[in-house]
Order: C-alpha cells, then sequence, then structure tokens
C-alpha cells in the first residue's frame, strides 16, 4: 500500500530567499505525524503548499502513490482531493447554526431548489456523532466554546471525507481538558485511517499524541524520526539548532568593499573620537555596558542628535548634513531602541508604515494606492509578518511583529546600511530568532550591512560577524566572535581590557 | 619601611564608611597602580593622601615621620602632587608661567621683566627636556594638545620638586600613541626616583606600566600583588571580590520557616494568569522565573493591585483584600516595576520627591510636609543605598539606569515596606550596580523583609533566591528549593517542556 | 549639574521679573500717570479675576490636565446670584448656592475625566458648551444686574485700605502656594503629571487628585465669577466666555508646561500682572485698544518662544 | 424573539464599529425626529437650508481636521476667519474688483497659518500656545485694519458666492463644501502629503526618523487651516453682505467640537475628512431644529456640548472593549 502522502524535495523562495529547502516528508495511513520547529523555521510555508494555499517552486507531491498535478493546484482542489486544514482561527460562518456549517459546501438541495433541511439535519447528526460532540445542530456556531468549534472543523473535513487533515497548534487556545478530548478524537479517527500533521510547540502533547516527527530548521529538514525513538533534549537540539551560530557565519558571504564609515566622531559628554567602517555583507556588533554610549553613537550617526566633529561616508561619499533626512537619502536606516515611541505609528494601518520611508523619499504629489498595498503585501509576505490584514492598525501587533514592520520598512526603502538598537529588548525567544534570520538574509545581498547594537552579550557573540565594544563613550576593542567567550567579552566591556581599534 | 605609608585609613561620610582601615605604601622610584571599581574608594584616599578630606583615622607617614595634612597646601608642601583628569591649569598663561605659576612673585604677576621671562622660559625649557618633550614654554597653554598640556602639568610638579605623583586616570583622553608617550614619561620620573600613584581602569596599563598594584574594593584593602607576579584574573577577581563566573553575591541570610508572611492561594487574573499558589516567608527571597510573556510582569502588577485579581491572599495569616495600588501600600507591599521609565520614575521630579512619593504621609504635620524631615530621611537612604548623584534635587531622569533603580528602591524602604516585589529589577542596570541591589535585597532580607524577585535572568534568580517558582503561559509550572533547581531544567519549564529533561 | 537645572527653573521666573520690570519702565517713561499706586491697584483689581482662575488652572496643568470649562462656570456662577437675588433668595445664600454649582460643574468634569476616561480638553470644551447654553438659557441672554451694596463689598471694597479683589486674589495665590509646595497633596499634583503610571504604581490615588482639582477649579471659577458680578453690579450671560484663553495665556507665559509635570506659581501671577499691565498701559498711552489683543499675542509667542530656544540651548 | 435581538444587535455593533457611521446614524435619527416633530423639517429647502448654514462651520472644521489628524490644534480659526474676511473686504475697498478681494482673503488666511507653522515648526512653540497667540494677534489685526468697523456694500457678485443657487435650488456654499471636502478626502489618502499628515499626527518623532521632512508638511497643514478659514469667511460675508471684525468669534470651538464628534482622536492620526463634515452637520441640525421648533436657540450650546461629551465618552469605552 502505497503512503498517504509523499512530499519530495520541496523548494520554495520568496523573492529570492529560500524558505524551504528540499524538504521532504511522509505521512502514512492513520499516522499522527508531528511538525515541528521555530517560528520561521518554514512549517507554515510547507503546509501552505500542501493545501494550496502557496505553488512550489520545485519538487513533487503524491497522494496515495498518485502524483498532483501542481499546476492548477489550489485549495478547492486539495479540499476536493481530500486535504483538510484546521487553522487557528476557525474557518466557520459564526451567524450560521452548526448544521448549516456543515453543510456549507454542499448543501443538499431538493428537487424544487429548496434546501432540503431534514437532509441538512440528519448529515448534522451523523457528523457531530463521529466527533461525540453533543451540542444541538440548530445552536448557531459563534456560541460555542473553541473547543467545540474546533471539533466541529474536524467533524466537517472528516464528511468532506479527508483523507489527511492538518491542525495548527489546535491546543493553542483551549484548556488542558478540552485537550484531552481532542486527543481522543484523533485517536479515533487515525483508527479510520485517516493521516494527521499536527503543528504543535508543546513538546508534551507531542510525547502523548505524536507518532513520527519530522523538525524543519531554517527551512531545511534537519531530522525525521518516530516518538518512542527520540529523547526530547535532541529535539529541542534540533530545533533551536545550538549550531545556529556556526551556520550563520559559514553562510555569510563577507564582500570587501566598504559600506559604511565614521571618522573622529565626538560629541562631548556622550563620545569620544569614536572612528569604524563596516564592509558588504557584515554585520557589525557593538556592544558596551549599559550607559556606555552606544545608543547616543547611534542616534548621532543617523543625525537625531548633533556632533560636534567627525565625518559620516556612505559607500565613500560624505554625507553633510546630519540629519535623519540626508541619512535616508544616502541610503541609511535606523531601528531606534523604543520602538513604540520613536520607530512607529503605532495608530497608522501597517501599509502605511512599511511605505513611508520610500515615500519621505519620492519626490511625487501624490501616491499610487494600489502600488502601496502590492508593496506592502509583499513585505508582510516576506518577513511573515503574522497579521489578517494590511489595513490593521500596528498597535494591534505583538512586539517581534512591530518590530518585523520596522525592518519591512527600511527593507522597502531598499536601504542599504541599517542600524539597529537593541533589536531584540523585549521580544520572546521565537521571534528573536526571526529577526536574527531577517538581518542575517538583508546583508546576504550584495550592497548591505548591519550595525547591530546590544548589551546582550550572547547575541553580539551570536550574530556579528566583527565586535566593536564600547566603554564609556569610546571603541576600546575590535573583536572577532570565533573563540571569543562571553567572559572575556564581558571583562573588555568593563574597560578592564582593550585592544587597538581600527581607525 | 616605604617613602609613603599609609596605615588604616579610615574614613566615612554621614555614617556611611567609604574607607575602612585602608593601607598603602610606596616608594621613591616605583610605580603603583591603585585598583578599583568606581566607588571603591579610591578617588577619596587620594583626597586624605591629597589634604583635600580629613581622614577620620590611621595614619600617614612619610620617611617614617607621621604627617598631618589639614590643607591641600600642607600635602603639597610634603612635596605631593596630584594631577587629576580634569587639568588645572592656565589656558591663556604661557607654559612657563604655568610651570612656575607659585613661585613667581605676586608684583611680576601683572607684567613679568622680560629677562625673568626669559630665565623661567630657560628652566622650563630644562624641564620638559627632562621628560623628553619638545614643548615651546612660551606659547599659551590653550593652544596645547590634551597630552601636551599632561606633560606641563607633570612638569610643573617637577618644578614644585614633587617626590610623589599622583596621576588619576591620566590615560583616560589620550590616544593611543600619547598613552605611549606618557609611559615613557613616566619611565623617566621614576629615574628622578619619584614615587608614582597611578589610578586606572585599564588593566593593560598596570601590567605596562606598574611595579606593584594595590587592589581596593568598597573601601577596604582587597589586595596587595607584584605586577610580575599576578595575572589578570586574578586581578579581576580581587576588583570585583569573584571571579567572573560568579558574578553574584552570595546569599547571607535565610528564611524563617515558621512565619508565612504571605500565602497566595489560587490567584487568577482572568486571561493572563491562572489559579497561582505559592507563600513567602519572612525574611525569604522568592525568584518567580518566567520568559517575556509568561505574566511574571502581571503577576508582579496584580499583587500590588494594579491589575484586578481574583483568589485568596493571606498576610500574617489574615485574609486580605487588595484592589488598588494605594490599598497594597498600606498593607506594606512595595512595587519595584519592570517598566522603569513608563513605571518607575517621575522623570522630571527631584530625586527626594521621587524618593518620597510614596511616603509623604509619614513626613506630615498637621497637614504640612516637615521638609527637613524629608530630607533627613532622602539623604539616609542615598547614602545607604550608596545612590550616586550631585544633589537631591536634581532630577531624576539625569541619573543613570541603575541609580534610577536604586531610588525607586529607595522610595518603598522609605515607606517600611514589609514585602517587597521586584519586577526584573536588574534590566538595563549596569554590573556594579547590579551587584550592589542583590547585596541590598540579601541585607534587607536578613532584616526580615519578604522579597519576591519576578525576573526573566535565570542566573539572576538563582543566585538570589531561598525558593524559585517557574512561570509559563500564566501557569505555574515547577517549584523548586534552592539545592535542587538547575538552570536547564528550570529554562526547559519556562519554554513549555513538561518533565524533566533526561540527565 | 544640579546648579545648572535649578538654575533653568528659576531663570524662567526671572526672566519674566525682568520683562515686567523694563514693561513697567518703559510705560513710566511714556506715561506720568501709570506709575502711580492707584493705577497698580486698579491693574491688580481688573487682573484679579483672571488671577483667581489662572492660580487655580496652575495646578491643573502641572497635574497634566486642562479646565476650559472655568470662565463658563464664572458666568453662571454670576448669572445665577443675579438671577436667585432677583427671585427673593437671601443675597448670600444665592452666592453659596453658585459656588456650591461651581463644585458640582467641577465634579461632573472630574467623573468625565477620571471614569470615562474622556481627555480633559474635550471634556471640559463639551462642559463649556452645556454651562454657557445652561447661562444664556436662564437669562435669556439679557444682562441681569445685582445692585445689592453688601454685596458690592466683594468687588469694591477694601481691607486695610487694600482693595478686596486684590485680597482674594493674592490668598487664592498664598493658598496654591502653600498647597503645592508644603503639603503632601501638592507633590502628589506633580507625580500625577509627571508621569500618571507611576504615581498610581507608588500607592497615589491619582482620580482622587484629579478631582479635587477639578473641584477646586470649579469653586475658583464660580468665586471669579461673583468678583465680577459685584464689581460690574450685574451679569452677563456671555461676559466672560473668552477669558478662559487669557487665563490659560498667562500661565502658559507663567512658565508652566502644557506637558504636566512642572509649573510655578509665581510665575502665573507675573503672566498675569504682565497681560493686565500691557492692557493698562496700553489704555493709559490712549493706544486703540484693538493693539491690545495683538500685542498679548506677541509677548505669549515671545514669552514661550524665547524658552523654548533657551531650553534647546541648553541641551546642547 | 432572540432572532431579532441579535440582528438589532448586530446592527448596533456594526453601526458603533465606526464613530463616523454612529455619528452619521445619530444624524439620520435627529432628521427623522425632527421631521416627525415639526412638518416644515423635512422639506427640501431646510435640508438646503441646513446644508447651507453649515456651511462655514464644515469648511472651518476642514482645516483644523488637518490640524488635528496631525495631532495639533488651531485656536486662531475664528480670528483668522475675521483677519482674511477684513483682508478682502479692504482689497475691494480698494480695488472694487472681486477676484482681488478673493485672493487677498485667501492669502490673508494662508499668511496667518504660515506664521502658526512656523512659530511650531522653527521656535518649537506647542501648537496649542501657538495658535493661542495667533487668535488674539489676527482678532486685534481685523479690528485694527477695520478700525472695528464692519464694511459693507459687497457687489451683487461677490454676494452670488453665498446667496446663489444652482438651478435655483442647490446653494453655492453647498457645492463649495462638497467639492473641496472631496478634494482633501483624496489629498488625505492618495497624496504623500496626506499620508504624512497622518503619520505626523500618529508618531512624529518616528515619521522623523523615517526620513520624513517635518517643516514642509507642518507649514501646509496649518497653511491649509488658514485657507479653509478664509474661504469660509468669504462664504459668510458674502451670504451676510458685509464683512466683520468681531465675526468668527467662536467658531473654533465649534469646528473642533465638529472634528471631534466625527471621531478623529484627540492624540491624531486617525480621522475621516468626512466624519467631520457629518460633525458640522450634527451642530447645525441642533440650531436649525431648535429653531423650528421654536426652543430658545440658547439650548443648542448645550446640546452641542453634550454631543461632545457623549461621542468622545462612546468613541472611548469602545476603544477600551
Amino acid at each position: 500500500m502505497p503512503d498517504l502522502l509523499l512530499m519530495e524535495n520541496i523548494c520554495k523562495s520568496f523573492f529570492g530567499i529560500p524558505v524551504l529547502k528540499n524538504v521532504s516528508f511522509r505521512l502514512r495511513h492513520g499516522e499522527v505525524h508531528v511538525l515541528l520547529g521555530e517560528n520561521g523555521a518554514g512549517k507554515s510555508t510547507l503546509i501552505k503548499i500542501l493545501s494550496g494555499a502557496y505553488t512550489l517552486d520545485s519538487g513533487k507531491i503524491f497522494l496515495e502513490g498518485r502524483e498532483i498535478d501542481m499546476t492548477n493546484y489550489n485549495p478547492q482542489i486539495a479540499s476536493r482531493m481530500g486535504i483538510a486544514t484546521i487553522y487557528q482561527n476557525f474557518h466557520l460562518v459564526p451567524h450560521l447554526t452548526v448544521a448549516e456549517n456543515i453543510s456549507l459546501a454542499t448543501f443538499p438541495v431538493s428537487r424544487m431548489g429548496f434546501i432540503n433541511w431534514p437532509k441538512v439535519r440528519a448529515f448534522a447528526e451523523q457528523a457531530l456523532q463521529k466527533v461525540q460532540l453533543q451540542v444541538d445542530p440548530n445552536t448557531k456556531v459563534k456560541n460555542l466554546t473553541m473547543s467545540q468549534q474546533q471539533m466541529l472543523e474536524i467533524a466537517i473535513a472528516l464528511v468532506q471525507k479527508a483523507k489527511i487533515i492538518i491542525m495548527d497548534e489546535p491546543t493553542a487556545a483551549i484548556s488542558r481538558r478540552e485537550t484531552e478530548t481532542l486527543f481522543q478524537i484523533i485517536r479515533q479517527i487515525k483508527t479510520q485511517g485517516v493521516g494527521i500533521i499536527y503543528i504543535s510547540h508543546k513538546l508534551e502533547e507531542i510525547r502523548e499524541i505524536g507518532d513520527t516527527i519530522t523538525i524543519l530548521r531554517d527551512g531545511e529538514q534537519v531530522g525525521t524520526m518516530t516518538v518512542h525513538e527520540v529523547n526530547m533534549d535532541q529535539v529541542v537540539n534540533l530545533m533551536t539548532g545550538k549550531e545556529i551560530r556556526t551556520d550563520q557565519r559559514i553562510a555569510r558571504n563577507l564582500r570587501t568593499q566598504e559600506i559604511f564609515r565614521c571618522v573622529h566622531l565626538s560629541a562631548v559628554g556622550k563620545f569620544d573620537d569614536v572612528s569604524f567602517s563596516a564592509r558588504d555583507g557584515e554585520i557589525l556588533g557593538l556592544t558596551g555596558l549599559v550607559g556606555a554610549g552606544k545608543t547616543e553613537l547611534a542616534r548621532a550617526i543617523f543625525g537625531v542628535d548633533h556632533f560636534e566633529q567627525g565625518e559620516i561616508f556612505v559607500r565613500g561619499v560624505r554625507v553633510h548634513h546630519n540629519t535623519p533626512r540626508a541619512m535616508v537619502e544616502a541610503g541609511v536606516g535606523y531601528i531606534p531602541e523604543d520602538r513604540d515611541t520613536s520607530g512607529l505609528c503605532l495608530n497608522r494601518p501597517i501599509r502605511d508604515n512599511i511605505t513611508i520611508v520610500s515615500h519621505a523619499k519620492s519626490r511625487n504629489f501624490g501616491l499610487n494606492l494600489r502600488q502601496d498595498n502590492q508593496a506592502a503585501q509583499l513585505f508582510i509576505r516576506r518577513l511573515q509578518i503574522r497579521t489578517d490584514s494590511l489595513e490593521r492598525q500596528v498597535k494591534y501587533l505583538s512586539g517581534g511583529n512591530k518590530q518585523k514592520v520596522i525592518l519591512a520598512k527600511w527593507f522597502q526603502a531598499q536601504c542599504q546600511f541599517l542600524i539597529l538598537d537593541e533589536p531584540t529588548i523585549g521580544i520572546d525567544v521565537g521571534a528573536r530568532q526571526e529577526i536574527y534570520r531577517l538581518i542575517h538574509d538583508f546583508v546576504r545581498d550584495e550592497g548591505r550591512g548591519v550595525l547591530f547594537i546590544s548589551s546582550d552579550l550572547s547575541e553580539v557573540l551570536n550574530i556579528a560577524d566583527r565586535i566593536l565594544v564600547m566603554v564609556r563613550g569610546r571603541i576600546t576593542a575590535e573583536l572577532f566572535p570565533d573563540g571569543l567567550t562571553k567572559q572575556e567579552l564581558l571583562t573588555y566591556c568593563l574597560g578592564l581590557r582593550n585592544s587597538s581599534p581600527t581607525g | 619601611m616605604s617613602y609613603l605609608e599609609m596605615q588604616g585609613i579610615i574614613k566615612s561620610f554621614s555614617g556611611v564608611r567609604v574607607l575602612n582601615e585602608v593601607n598603602f605604601s610606596l616608594n621613591r622610584g616605583e610605580v603603583v597602580a591603585l585598583l578599583g571599581q568606581n566607588g571603591a574608594g579610591k578617588s577619596t584616599l587620594i583626597k586624605i593622601l591629597s589634604g583635600y578630606y580629613n581622614k577620620d583615622g590611621g595614619k600617614i607617614l612619610i620617611n617614617g615621620e607621621e604627617v598631618h595634612f589639614h590643607a591641600p597646601s600642607d600635602s603639597l608642601a610634603r612635596g605631593i602632587r596630584v594631577i587629576y583628569q580634569e587639568l588645572e591649569l592656565f589656558p591663556e598663561l604661557s607654559v612657563a608661567e604655568n610651570i612656575f605659576m607659585g613661585d613667581l612673585p605676586t608684583k611680576r604677576f601683572a607684567g613679568i621683566p622680560i629677562r625673568q621671562k626669559e630665565e623661567i622660559e630657560h628652566r622650563a625649557q630644562e624641564l620638559l627636556e627632562l621628560l623628553g618633550e619638545q614643548i615651546d614654554p612660551a606659547i599659551p597653554v590653550k593652544k596645547l594638545s590634551v597630552s601636551e598640556k599632561q606633560v606641563v602639568e607633570i612638569a610643573r610638579a617637577l618644578a614644585k620638586k614633587a617626590n610623589i605623583i599622583v596621576m588619576d586616570e591620566p590615560t583616560a583622553t589620550l590616544s593611543q600613541k600619547e598613552v605611549e608617550k606618557l609611559f615613557g614619561i613616566i619611565r623617566k620620573l621614576r629615574e628622578q626616583d619619584v614615587g608614582i600613584i597611578y589610578i586606572t581602569h585599564r588593566l593593560e596599563e598596570v601590567f605596562t606600566i606598574s611595579n606593584r598594584v594595590v587592589v581596593l574594593r568598597d573601601g577596604k584593602n582587597a589586595g596587595f600583588f607584584d605586577t610580575q607576579d599576578t595575572s589578570w584574573q586574578e586581578l579581576v577577581q580581587a576588583m570585583i571580590g569573584r571571579s567572573l563566573e560568579e558574578l553574584y553575591p552570595r546569599r547571607t541570610s535565610t528564611l524563617r520557616e515558621d512565619r508565612i508572611m504571605l500565602r497566595v492561594d489560587n490567584l487568577d487574573i482572568p486571561g493572563l494568569l491562572e489559579k497561582t499558589s505559592f507563600e513567602l516567608h519572612e525574611g525569604e527571597i522568592l525568584g518567580i522565573f518566567g520568559l517575556v510573556g509568561s505574566g511574571i510582569n502581571e503577576l508582579a502588577l496584580g499583587l500590588f493591585g494594579a491589575l484586578p485579581i481574583r483568589g485568596k491572599i493571606e498576610m500574617n495569616g489574615q485574609t486580605i483584600s487588595i484592589h488598588s495600588p494605594a490599598m497594597a501600600k498600606n498593607l506594606g507591599f512595595g512595587l519595584i516595576p519592570a517598566d522603569r521609565k513608563q513605571e518607575g520614575i517621575i522623570p522630571e521630579l527631584s530625586v527626594m520627591h521621587n524618593i518620597t512619593m510614596a511616603s509623604l504621609n509619614n513626613y506630615k504635620k498637621r497637614g504640612f510636609l516637615r521638609r527637613a524631615d524629608e530630607k533627613t530621611c532622602v539623604c539616609e537612604w542615598v547614602d545607604k543605598l550608596k545612590i550616586r548623584l550631585h544633589s537631591i534635587d536634581q532630577p531624576i531622569k539625569s541619573l543613570s539606569g541603575g541609580n534610577q533603580q536604586k531610588v525607586v528602591l529607595a522610595r518603598w524602604l522609605a515607606t517600611q515596606s514589609k514585602i517587597l516585589i521586584a519586577s526584573e529589577p536588574t534590566q538595563g542596570v549596569d554590573v556594579g550596580t547590579r551587584v550592589d541591589i542583590y547585596n541590598i535585597f540579601d541585607n534587607l532580607a536578613k532584616n526580615g523583609l519578604g522579597i519576591i524577585v519576578l525576573s526573566s535572568d535565570l542566573p539572576e534568580v538563582l543566585a538570589l533566591s531561598d525558593n524559585i517558582l517557574v512561570l509559563e503561559g500564566g501557569n505555574i509550572v515547577g517549584r523548586f528549593t534552592k539545592g535542587e533547581a538547575d538552570e536547564q531544567t528550570i529554562l526547559y519549564l519556562a519554554m513549555g517542556g513538561k518533565e524533566k529533561v533526561a540527565n | 549639574m544640579e546648579k545648572k537645572k535649578s538654575r533653568i527653573k528659576w531663570s524662567a521666573v526671572l526672566g519674566l521679573l525682568i520683562f515686567y520690570v523694563v514693561l513697567c519702565a518703559v510705560f513710566s517713561i511714556l506715561s506720568p500717570f501709570f506709575l502711580t499706586l492707584k493705577n497698580f491697584s486698579n491693574i491688580a483689581s481688573n487682573m484679579a479675576y483672571i488671577g483667581i482662575m489662572a492660580a487655580v488652572q496652575t495646578p491643573l496643568l502641572i497635574g497634566g490636565v486642562m479646565d476650559l470649562s472655568m470662565g463658563a462656570s464664572a458666568q453662571l456662577a454670576g448669572v445665577l446670584v443675579g438671577i436667585l437675588y432677583m427671585g427673593g433668595w437671601n443675597i448670600w445664600l444665592a452666592t453659596l448656592f453658585a459656588l456650591g454649582i461651581g463644585l458640582v460643574v467641577g465634579f461632573l468634569n472630574a467623573m468625565s475625566v477620571t471614569r470615562i476616561g474622556i481627555n480633559a480638553f474635550i471634556a471640559t470644551l463639551g462642559m463649556l458648551n452645556v454651562i454657557e447654553g445652561i447661562a444664556l438659557v436662564l437669562t435669556g441672554g439679557l444682562t441681569v444686574s445685582i445692585l445689592v451694596p453688601q454685596f458690592q463689598f466683594i468687588g469694591m471694597g477694601s481691607i486695610l485700605g487694600i482693595p478686596f479683589p486684590i485680597v482674594l486674589m493674592l490668598s487664592f495665590f498664598v493658598v496654591f502656594y502653600i498647597l503645592l509646595t508644603f503639603t503632601p497633596f501638592g507633590r502628589t499634583v506633580y507625580a500625577v503629571g509627571g508621569n500618571p503610571v507611576a504615581s498610581k504604581l507608588c500607592g497615589i490615588n491619582n482620580t482622587r487628585v484629579l478631582t479635587v482639582l477639578f473641584v477646586l477649579s470649579g469653586i475658583a471659577g464660580a468665586t471669579s465669577g461673583i468678583l465680577v458680578a459685584s464689581m460690574l453690579g450685574a451679569a452677563a450671560p456671555a461676559a466672560l466666555s473668552g477669558t478662559i484663553l487669557t487665563v490659560i495665556a498667562s500661565v502658559i507665559l507663567g512658565g508652566t508646561s502644557l506637558s504636566g509635570g512642572s509649573g510655578n506659581i509665581w510665575g502665573t501671577l507675573l503672566g498675569v500682572l504682565i497681560l493686565g499691565t500691557l492692557t493698562n498701559g496700553l489704555v493709559i498711552l490712549n493706544v486703540s485698544s484693538f493693539w491690545q489683543e495683538v500685542t498679548q499675542g506677541l509677548v505669549l509667542l515671545a514669552a514661550v518662544g524665547i524658552d523654548q530656544i533657551r531650553q534647546r540651548r541648553e541641551q546642547r | 424573539m432572540p432572532i431579532e435581538r441579535n440582528f438589532f444587535k448586530a446592527v448596533f455593533t456594526f453601526i458603533t464599529r465606526q464613530q463616523s457611521l454612529s455619528m452619521l446614524f445619530i444624524l439620520l435619527i435627529m432628521w427623522v425626529v425632527l421631521a416627525f416633530l415639526s412638518p416644515y423639517f423635512l422639506t427640501i429647502n431646510n435640508i438646503f437650508e441646513i446644508t447651507l448654514q453649515s456651511a462655514v462651520i464644515a469648511l472651518i472644521a476642514a482645516g483644523e481636521s488637518f490640524v488635528i489628524f496631525s495631532g495639533g490644534i488651531d485656536l486662531s480659526v475664528g480670528s483668522v476667519f475675521a483677519f482674511s474676511a477684513i483682508i478682502g473686504g479692504l482689497g475691494l475697498m480698494a480695488t472694487q474688483n472681486i477676484f482681488v478681494s478673493l485672493l487677498a482673503s485667501l492669502g490673508g488666511g494662508l499668511f496667518a497659518g504660515f506664521c502658526n507653522g512656523a512659530a511650531i515648526v522653527k521656535l518649537k512653540i506647542p501648537p496649542f500656545v501657538a495658535t493661542l497667540g495667533m487668535m488674539g494677534i489676527a482678532r486685534g489685526l481685523a479690528l485694527i485694519l477695520s478700525r472695528g468697523i464692519p464694511i459693507y456694500g459687497l457687489p451683487r457678485e461677490y454676494m452670488w458666492i453665498g446667496q446663489g443657487r444652482v438651478f435655483g435650488i442647490v446653494p453655492v456654499p453647498t457645492i463649495i463644501v462638497l467639492i473641496l471636502f472631496t478634494v482633501m478626502f483624496f489629498i488625505l489618502r492618495n497624496t504623500r502629503f496626506g499620508r504624512f499628515t497622518y503619520a505626523l499626527g500618529s508618531n512624529a518623532e518616528a515619521t522623523r526618523l523615517s526620513g520624513v521632512k517635518i517643516p514642509p508638511v507642518m507649514l501646509g497643514i496649518y497653511m491649509i487651516s488658514g485657507a479653509f478659514a478664509a474661504v469660509a469667511a468669504v462664504i459668510e460675508s458674502a451670504r451676510l453682505g458685509t464683512m466683520q471684525p468681531a465675526s468668527g468669534s467662536g467658531y473654533e470651538l465649534l469646528a473642533i467640537g465638529s472634528v471631534f464628534i466625527g471621531g478623529a482622536s484627540i492624540y491624531g492620526g486617525e480621522g475621516n475628512i468626512f466624519a467631520s463634515l457629518i460633525g458640522a452637520l450634527i451642530v447645525t441640525t441642533i440650531r436649525n431644529g431648535l429653531n423650528i421648533l421654536g426652543v430658545s436657540a440658547f439650548y443648542q450650546y448645550v446640546v452641542n456640548g453634550l454631543i461632545i461629551i457623549f461621542a468622545v465618552a462612546a468613541d472611548q469605552s469602545r476603544r477600551a472593549r
């Protein structure tokens, strides 16, 4: 008997950035296959390809041994072929009844063209029984609890004769007890030969319900194993990738051309005689204790505050006016430490925030709303900003997504040198990884560089190609992260040691 | 017997000992580096040596003979010369005039007769040549570079027949090349049989130039070393009192098992926190660890009445209800909020007003504030917590982050809080102050306060707490006593893992 | 550092004082009638009702809020006294009632700001319309005369030779100075304006502080309305509608920040006096009264503009 | 029946989701109620009368909308209104040419707006204070230039702007309002200037750090505000046949009230210019309705005030949800 589903060598990139690299995935009948990975690892992209929301670049998909023709593949075809997706936010019509929702796709119609209500009802009862959901088919869906709605979705999938059910974090919104019920159902539908792709972060659940695990990291498949043969410790390691640091450094392609240079910058009481240069393709780390003058330096470079002496060159051309405006025109971007107070227009739509820099640079009077929308859409997808609409006001986004919007705004304006001041402060661990990845992707393109400012020593050690240490307003050391320990770096930050900085 | 001997020097400011039986010695022709963190007492020691401060106890011997310095002039007369960071030169006068400033007869002060001028210029030239410097003694000092000014200061010291020269961070404003030149001069001075006390932060310099090292810490001697026989690790350990691996202080207090101060039973904050229960004993530091977004912040705010809570709270055996911060305050709670800028300080107001903001009623008499009482109390706390400031009337926004945090801490100590809730107490605080805060916590616990530290800094929680709770997704997922907690398990739980990691 | 900071605070008041002295000097050179005790007591008496309102507006602005309805409360209070007296009430009872209404207005403002959470500017803007309307409705838009000798004392009488309006105004300033500087309440006002979240987490009851301020503001508004009614012997329903902007202008002129958290009540007094003296001096010089508005506007702009430039320079 | 309740609830949530919609709803309810109360209200003539009466406030509110969307406030519009009327009047007296007069009015408004903008951008004076100062200056200048005497004797062509009717029924001011609001709507929505106006109101620092040149935007905003005050002044002068130096006092509060009734946020960054039009219509309808019902016109202040408070309170509670 052929496998229920086989996805082979799936590749997918968005705008030249690969998000899935040769991923293969196999699902057997009656198997719960867990898809694991940090945010941005490519899980959802893989799922969306399977459900027809995205097209793939290359690779093959076989359903029960038959290759699916991917040229015209779309969500309708996917659902007709028996691939059902149960998303975190349910795709139910809240104002309709349970029965109506169940029959929504295939409303049974009498010969006269009227809806056959008894049949709808019978159909519904049959479906509800499959998931042992005891609700009145005439209740409105919006009156159901979260878990009931979820069960209902599963029921709908089952009556539509789904062979594969994809569950995207199904337990995120329901209580522990409801989770138990869900697991019971899952076990039951497994016996009917349905394959389940289960996405979750909760290792505990995976133990309980999963049969097989596939782990994705940075779009690559880093392991597939059965649940009882793995050690959860190992899973965590694979997911977070302890080697992520070396990965990043190997992947990066340092070019020799200088992209940014500042010479003898001084501002009384803030920093003194700061000179450094950054190369094309480089992530230049700047660290130091709180109060060492890092933020002041960044603000002065970008022209937010004034400095008394010194010169700034971008790609060898001196920037004469020390204002944010001039820096933006020269291709420099700045992401301030306090996102909400100086990085974002909180009650403006995401779209306006993403496109503001390119509008600032443009000289037209009017603007083309459609182009704006397209540009915003592109970056929302590319940076995987989690939002339901590009009109959503930024204040409703999470910290990580807000930071992505700021990144998007500079990416969109094709900024070449980006100054990031504590870009991951107040951002949770998962989103942090995504931000690192985005920064990493940014410098991969020719002609771009990053100044990464952070007080978090391990962060700097992980991401930077070269580290400048600032102590009381002066750059006292230039270090390379290879072989450097956190302790050593700390001694530099405390000003206990210094090494001669570059001019 | 050395040329200069300082024995058992004691100095207190408003009851706080800043120097505690410090010994120091110096021979002629020797460079002794005086090393210590900010606030270790270096500058106080120097100011006693130079006669600016009177010592409270101890002896100063020069050439075996006890001396008493009542004013700077006494010290100068003994050939002790201090070269401060801010140079004390007269910019309009010539180099030669500056060098011989004190020796110029007063009548020549306004217009110097030409022959005299030539004479002093000649003598100045000789002195400068002795130091290997080419500076025209006739030009005004304001035309010199910083390092040249320093040379003039040194020449002035030599002209005064100084036997001991104290250099207070002489390289702070110099470039690498100028530093080398300075070292050359210091070597020459050594040949002239001058004893040099060299104050610095930089270990590299210590190894280059000094013969011996004296380390101060918290106003006490922390070590005497011969430069040849020591390593920088050893010096660092002496300076910060612990090896770099453990920046955290050892707890000296223990909780009292029998005295439960606070019992929290099934605390709920709808949507944010579920069924949280714990106990706090007298003298206990309870650490609550959680990642960003785990609910630690909300727990802190909820306990302090700033978020609506449900559940039972008992304090000293009596059931209490907390509906507002004002109520919490009256019950003896104090809160150090996580977001210092937004929730902690009132930026425009003075340090004093910020400290007394929560305890205004303590200084009230017939409805009016007794500002003298207020001031006394503030000064007391400023000294006790070693808050570094110029004046208690200075606006709090001009302090460093660490000192601002101490002010917030002082605010609650001034209200005589019994239970201190500290949310991320060391976020954005520099290393030195961090250690101070830990020590303060330890001291408070010793005095019977109950302290709840909610933090996302795991080493901090591990080092500080008697008991540790782990919070994840609004639930307590782990409880540990000090001994049984290990970093890996806690982190694993905090990230949503459910079972103990193997190994 | 610390010295520099306190210098900034005082230099604002000092600058105003110097400006005021220069202003007086110029006017006394230009006109012999200006520099007389009588004239100065005139200036102060005429500005007394503005001063009273400004004295309370200052802590409001320090507390981070603003009361635009003050002038309207004044108007309503004057009208109420007149109408009630005509309706046969005892004049003092009527006065007391008017003060009570001021209190109620203040309380309503406080409720909509603290309980509903409406921005103070809008809440009091709405209230301004409401009470102005009520005053117009009550009188039908006509002026009510109140000619009662003992009532006239408030506006015309004097204590120890000092006109009563001046006494009243100065006592407001002194009381609020003491309140702001020497009482816990005053301290909390600065905290609430400086950082409301932090002050709440200090255990300060922000709602109560603002409520007290608004109630005081309503009472002060009513007081100055009664004062004006007594001075004129009549109350007109639209007489005081524009005064609120003069009040706010004099507070800002005195160096109180619009963003809350800092301010000085003596600066406000100087601001009131400067605006009053300017008007008086121009009248004495026979300059068209039309110029008064222009000069007042220019003085306000100049004062705040110079202050801004100075602050920016200090920051460098 | 539960279904019906649900239906109303759904409609209610839909309407209350957007303040501008709920205000439109309130306006319609007002009209319906007034139509029941008085047979005169819902006549074509009276409806046009309302649009005519609201034109002046609506235009000032349009300019004020720009300022409030950008996070500022313009208290000077009432005085600038009188100032530009008088400038126009003087121009007319001097040349007897209507176009010169119109240009003079517009120039006066633009100039006042420019001064406001310059004071805010260059001297960094907060908008509240800058326009408070301008309020006194513009009023004083209007009085000085006219010597306090109203200007009479406008030519019939000029009066047509305020009194004329297209097709014999649609008042000219109504048409002007519709055209200008549409233009401004597109400027806010489809130009960089409009985008920056909102961005400035939402977060000026972030906007500056995005490389936007703030001074020209700021100047533009306040000049638009001044220009609209001038246009409103022309229409009122033309309607009344006179230019008065004391006119327009208190209009700033009516206009600001209209914008807030329309649902703009006091902190800037949000708002719809047509919502301000609805706000102005509500304010005018109250006055017109009270007139028709024979109630003292003074009540309109009370109702106005209450509407401002309730509109913002409703907005507040919605945001809190």
